[in-house]
């Protein structure tokens, strides 16, 4: 549990504040996924939680106990890095072996080695010398390293990052595979959303060395709480569109620059939320547009299909925004009305960008 | 041939004709001199492989030869030794970058300096009435004879580690600042412990440039008189005189040019061995 | 663990003495009148022990010991300029077409034996061999000995900086058309500047320190500041303070050379 | 815009045969994805194609003039480089300006072309930044800025998108389609992402071991692979493969009667995407049914992904496109239209699509 943390990096004059007052709880048994784009602080918070770091002001506390000041060698944690950290001489049995040499009898290493390098599928390479390996198989043998021990966390800093497409995926669903096996909490940091959103229990969002928003995956996919949320999660990303709120009768409409107009009068009390704001954002994820008999006028001009997966380019009011449906087909040229499935409707403040719920 | 590997050789032109100008002669003039002498006034005679005969009958070269493995050899070890704890020392023991700049600045300054002035600074130190002696004096204690026929030859590698203790101590620093912190952390949260850390991640990448040291140590201290010139001048008596400084004798005291040009050959072939050990080393 | 490292400190400052020490003994002498040199106490702490003077330094400033210093610093800047360009083309060959004739590793590995030859060998020879042109004693002979022998280091240090240059950045220079000598001038000297000023001092620093062949080859007109401290050993009595003096001179470069060029220095040591 | 052809391209390399005999096509104006595992020759082939490199033995027809040997300007091909190759001592508007320097250009038209692109490519505001101070999705815009304000009608580049961030690699899909629908260039893209050949579906040239084994439309890729690893390389979750045996003998499946008659060596495919939950009251007779306990459920965007035990050598994976939650161990039967199923024969050679077993076309 990090206790408003804050990390200034000194480097010559400038001055780079790599994390800023940053306070996130880790409930025991829990994966927790930070994620964000590259240079948001998401590693330097997990080298601080490591220990391989010094917060400039903060504590870090282990189940209540602090450990800010305790060395990473003392606080029985257990990390992957980005590029597989082995030690170059040794055979891959020797690496992952070497930190249980205090622990466990030699019999007992070699059946906890065994087993690991069985279920990562590595059995065939115990002998062969790490620097002969490919980096997708070292990435395996560091994850089979921090497997055989056992300690009160996992940290993982961009596992699959360095490895290959095909491997990724299998990997990915190993690390889920250890996660339930070994009930232990997991801490794990990328700028991929697809292996984040299908790992962890809860995801920090992070950008600028700042949390966004610390919630379950569900959570922030459908309640985003600002623009930059909304856009980092969810493949492909959310679409965006300035409008401004506009009473028409007893209805109320949000009209874009361009004139075409979403009525959103059934959002419950929207007038409460609508005042004070006069320039509004309306997000719309990609899957939840349809085709409907009246609505936006929407030209198609690209179309992204993969088997069962289609995605539509409609260019609309001049802006280009994307629709996943399944079950149309539409070619380039086509145009057709489409509507926003209303609850799934977000709408944003222009200027701070925040969610109105 | 076309275009593509022509362009290399042309690469290469300007140093080979630079090179050429002078190490053809040279080379030339030593095979000829080995098989050729010319007495002063005298004809110039074919003495076929005599001379290889007065190498193996030659008792003076022969202690030459030990002195040199002795000299080279024990000093190659301590400067590599020394080198290495400190420069492992600097590590571990300073962390900030200025202060260790200014470390690594003063032990790199002798390595900068010529053989010639390191060779009188030491003149000044080892000289009988010289400052050692006049500050062991000082403090009550019995003057040691550092030019002497036993310590002579002690002296010139006391002086040899102090200018070149440097040169490891950079390549073992280098070496052990370009290995990835990522390992250390892991060692670190491993729990490894500072032996088997030591063994384990440092160890791998600072025995290349141990060996690298060691060699290029050895092939210069065999390689350089200097010191043996300007300080002890091959003496007293034999006492310092190694390889190199026979042949400089051979070749500008007693002037039997085409002996000191078998020896001179005989040298050249063994450093291109020890240049040869040296690449396949670095190659790996 | 506390004891451990006040022992690793104590080493250090230990050795830092070791190296001071003979450098402080330098420059102490130098400072000294003749006769202060050697006496019982040693006169070691100016001002206290004895009055510092510039006697030495004056000695040096007007006796043909400067006009040592300055062929010194001639002939080290000449054989550097003349040896150079051609070091950095060959570098560019050895570091690019590792495969093609005459820049694979084997001619890279007569290069290296060229850098390591013991000069006591092959001094004589180039000595018969100015003579022959009767260039004995002349600028011309030392400076092209001298470039000769500098260009394996020159080139060995080069290849090490090019070799950290990617390939991508000049062949993305081939494909915007430049021609061999544009991308040599535009793109590679620029980016590998600072390796080339450090490579143009480290040559000029191992010539600037040069003295085998300085003392054989050089005669009355032509002699180096190394060549000359011998001439000082000669008279009855040794002239201390002017060998302090002159170790002192011969000091500075290589210190501002240190200063200056540390990261490439390291750099140059980097798994070589 | 030149049609490239590629006729019989070989290139040795240290022994290893990196292009074998490869022939392809490329029309003009085109976005033409080359597609495969890393190390199968693709970055070889592009630097062919550059002209950086010479084949062995083969040529290149721009349109129908022989180009093999012309260096690369001659050719007004540009290739983007993994790492992008900028110069780190120019500013990014000298590098974009560096390939202008060469031609007749006043300074001020150079001036006025590279802001043109850079503004296109929305850097404009980065142009006096050194390339160190630049983020990866500036750097690559630099680059392709600099290999189109040359003029070249043809842009390489090689893995694009390896070295952004997920987030950054939409959004320099998005501009590179832009780039090539507005300035109608050739952009050719060497990538190892399937998601790049689903960016970009309309002509893929599938490499494998510097060899071409399929050129077409993705839905063609995807629809009739050549080969098993195409199937396996093309799918947002990889195809379930089991030798035919294995799913013949389990026990306590219905198999429909057309899947009895394959040849046991057989290798039978199905996508996760065509397996759909089975519920017991729609009994169709042409559906494979398989009966097992879900192993662990993931999570992708807004699909899940069950494995599931079903008895068979691997896992099966299954693809539902919207999130459900399964516990380990639940019981589950989930269902698989023959019609939808590939079959491969033992070497992995493509035989047909379960539509074709049941119009009886592939044989015992």
């Amino acid at each position: 549990m990090l206790d408003n943390v804050t990390k200034i990096f000194k480097s010559g004059k400038k001055t780079t504040t790599a994390v800023k007052n940053l306070t996130l709880r880790v409930p025991d048994k829990t994966f927790l996924g930070l994620l964000g784009p590259s240079g948001c602080g998401k590693t330097t918070t997990l080298r601080i939680m490591a220990g391989l770091e010094k917060p400039t002001s903060g504590r870090v506390y282990f189940d209540g106990v602090d450990v800010t000041a305790m060395d990473a060698s003392k606080r029985n944690v257990a990390m992957i890095f980005q590029f597989p950290a082995l030690y170059p001489t040794l055979s891959v049995y020797d690496n992952i072996a070497i930190a249980l040499r205090t622990k466990l009898s030699p019999g007992e290493i070699r059946k906890e080695v065994l087993g690991v390098a069985e279920f990562i599928g590595i059995s065939d390479y115990l002998k062969t010398n790490v620097s002969k390996l490919d980096v997708n198989l070292r990435q395996k043998v560091a994850i089979a390293k921090v497997m055989v021990r056992d300690p009160s966390v996992f940290i993982l800093d961009e596992p699959l990052t360095v490895v290959e497409p095909k491997v990724r995926n299998e990997l990915r669903s190993k690390l889920k595979e250890i996660q339930l096996k070994l009930g232990k909490s997991m801490i794990y940091v990328s700028h991929d959303q697809t292996e984040v959103l299908t790992l962890a229990d809860k995801v920090a969002v992070m950008n600028n060395g700042e949390i966004l928003q610390y919630d379950t995956p569900e959570n922030l996919y459908n309640k985003p709480r600002d623009t930059f949320v909304a856009w980092f999660i969810g493949y492909p990303s959310m679409n965006f569109i300035e409008c401004e709120p506009i009473r028409k009768g007893d209805r109320l409409y949000l009209s874009t620059a361009s004139g075409s107009m979403y009525d959103v009068s059934h959002i419950p009390d929207v007038e409460k939320l609508l005042e004070g704001h006069k320039k509004l954002v309306l997000g719309i994820r990609p899957e939840h547009i349809f085709v409907a008999r009246e609505g936006v006028k929407a030209k198609c001009v690209k179309v992204e299909r993969f088997g069962s997966m289609k995605i539509f380019h409609l260019e609309v009011d001049g802006t280009t925004i994307k629709a996943k449906m399944q079950s149309i087909n539409l070619t380039v040229g086509d145009t057709v009305q489409i509507d926003f499935h209303r609850d799934k409707i977000i709408l944003f403040d222009a200027e701070s960008g925040k969610s109105l719920f | 041939m076309s275009r593509k590997n022509i362009f290399p050789i042309f690469l290469q032109l300007p140093i080979n004709i630079i090179i050429f100008s002078l190490v053809a002669y040279v080379l030339g003039w030593l095979i000829y001199s080995v098989f050729y002498t010319t007495p002063p006034g005298g004809q110039t005679t074919f003495i076929g492989l005599n001379n290889f005969i007065t190498v193996l009958s030659d008792a003076r070269l022969f202690n030459a030869v030990l002195r040199t493995a002795y000299y080279a050899g024990l000093g190659t070890a301590l400067e590599v030794l020394l080198g290495m704890i400190i420069a492992l020392g600097i590590v571990n023991l300073v962390s900030s970058n200025i202060r260790r700049f200014i470390i690594l600045i003063i032990f790199l300054i002798p390595m900068g300096l010529s053989e010639a002035v390191v060779s009188h600074i030491w003149l000044m130190l080892l000289t009988p009435q010289g400052y050692l002696n006049s500050i062991l004096r000082y403090m009550g204690l019995q003057p040691v004879g550092w030019l002497t026929e036993s310590m002579a030859l002690n002296s010139l590698i006391l002086a040899d580690i102090w200018q070149w203790t440097s040169l490891p101590l950079l390549l073992i620093y280098a070496a052990r600042v370009s290995i990835p912190q990522d390992l250390y952390d892991m060692a670190k949260i491993e729990r490894l412990s500072a032996f088997t850390t030591f063994r384990v991640v440092t160890w791998p990448y600072i025995k290349n440039a141990l060996i690298v040291a060691t060699l290029l140590r050895f092939i210069f201290m065999y390689n350089t008189i200097d010191k043996i010139v300007l300080i002890t001048f091959g003496g007293p008596g034999l006492a310092t005189e190694t390889i190199g400084y026979y042949i400089w004798m051979q070749s500008f005291s007693y002037r039997n040019i085409s002996y000191s040009a078998t020896l001179s050959l005989l040298t050249l072939l063994s450093t291109a061995v020890l240049a040869y050990v040296f690449w396949k080393s670095l190659k790996r | 663990m506390k004891v451990i490292r006040m022992l690793g400190y104590l080493g250090l400052i230990i050795h830092g003495l070791f190296i001071l020490g003979p450098l402080y003994v330098m420059i102490v002498t130098s400072l000294k009148n003749i006769n202060d040199v050697f006496s019982i106490p040693p006169k070691l702490l100016p001002f206290v022990d004895f009055q510092p003077t510039m006697e030495a330094f004056e000695f040096v400033a007007n006796t043909r010991v400067l006009y040592a210093f300055l062929t010194s610093l001639g002939v080290a800047t000449a054989a550097t300029a003349i040896a150079i360009i051609p070091s950095l083309l060959a570098a560019y060959g050895f570091s690019r077409y590792k495969k093609a004739a005459m820049n694979d590793e084997r001619s890279f590995f007569i290069l290296l034996t060229l850098r390591m030859t013991p000069p006591f060998a092959v001094v004589l020879p180039i000595f018969l061999y100015w003579n022959l042109f009767k260039l004995y004693d002349t600028y011309f002979a030392l400076v092209w000995t001298y470039s000769v022998f500098s260009v394996p280091l020159a080139v060995w240090l080069l290849k090490g900086f090019m070799d950290g240059i990617p390939l991508s950045i000049e062949e993305a220079a081939k494909l915007d058309g430049y021609t061999f000598m544009e991308r040599l001038r535009k793109f590679i000297i620029p980016v590998l500047g600072p390796g080339i000023a450090a490579t143009i001092a480290l040559v000029w620093l191992f010539l600037w320190n040069e003295f085998l062949f300085a003392l054989k080859l050089g005669g009355s007109n032509v002699i180096t500041y190394t060549a000359y401290l011998p001439q000082l050993r000669v008279g009855q009595r040794i002239q201390w303070n002017v060998l302090g003096a002159i170790g002192v001179l011969g000091a500075i470069p290589p210190l501002i050379i240190f200063l200056i060029f540390r990261k490439q220095i390291i750099r140059v040591y980097l798994g070589r | 815009m030149p049609k490239i052809g590629l006729v019989n391209i070989n290139k040795k390399y240290e022994g290893l045969h990196l292009l074998k005999n490869v022939n392809l096509e490329i029309p003009n104006n085109t976005l033409f994805v080359i597609l495969g595992p890393p190390r199968s020759g693709k970055t070889a082939l592009g630097r062919i194609l550059a002209g950086l490199e010479l084949p062995d033995s083969g040529s290149i027809f721009f349109d129908d003039e022989d180009v093999t040997y012309k260096g690369p300007n001659q050719r007004n091909v540009s290739l983007v480089f993994q790492d992008f190759a900028l110069y780190p001592h120019l500013t990014a508007y000298d590098n974009i300006a560096s390939s202008l320097l060469k031609s007749r250009l006043t300074k001020e038209e150079i001036r006025k072309r590279v802001k043109e692109f850079a503004e296109y490519l929305k850097i404009d505001h980065r142009l006096t930044h050194y390339p160190s101070e630049l983020s990866g999705g500036e750097k690559q815009r630099v680059a392709i800025a600099r290999a189109l304000v040359r003029g070249a009608q043809i842009i390489i580049l090689d893995e694009p998108f390896v070295r952004l961030d997920y987030k950054v690699r939409e959004d320099m899909r998005a501009q590179l389609y832009r780039l090539h629908r507005d300035l109608g260039v050739t952009v050719i893209i060497l990538s190892s992402d399937h998601m790049d050949a689903m960016a970009f579906p309309d002509n893929i040239a599938f490499m494998l071991e510097g060899e071409i084994i399929q050129v077409g439309n993705l839905d063609a890729m995807y629809e009739k692979p050549t080969n098993l690893s195409i199937a396996k390389y093309l799918g947002l979750v990889e195809m379930n493969v089991f030798p035919a045996k294995s799913i013949l003998d389990l026990k306590g499946t219905e198999i429909p009667r057309s899947l009895s008659m394959l040849d046991g060596t057989m290798l039978i495919g199905f996508r996760p995407e065509h397996v759909t939950l089975h519920y017991e009251n729609t009994l169709k007779p042409d559906k494979i049914i398989l009966a097992g306990k879900v192993k662990i459920t993931e999570i992708v965007g807004s699909e899940t992904i069950v494995h599931l035990d079903a008895g068979l050598p691997e896992p099966v994976r299954v693809l539902i496109s919207m999130i459900v939650r399964k516990t380990p161990g639940e019981a589950v039967r989930v269902e698989v239209d023959v019609k939808d199923i590939y079959v491969f024969d033992a070497k992995g050679k493509f035989v047909g699509r379960g539509g074709d077993l049941i119009g009886g076309d592939i044989a015992r």
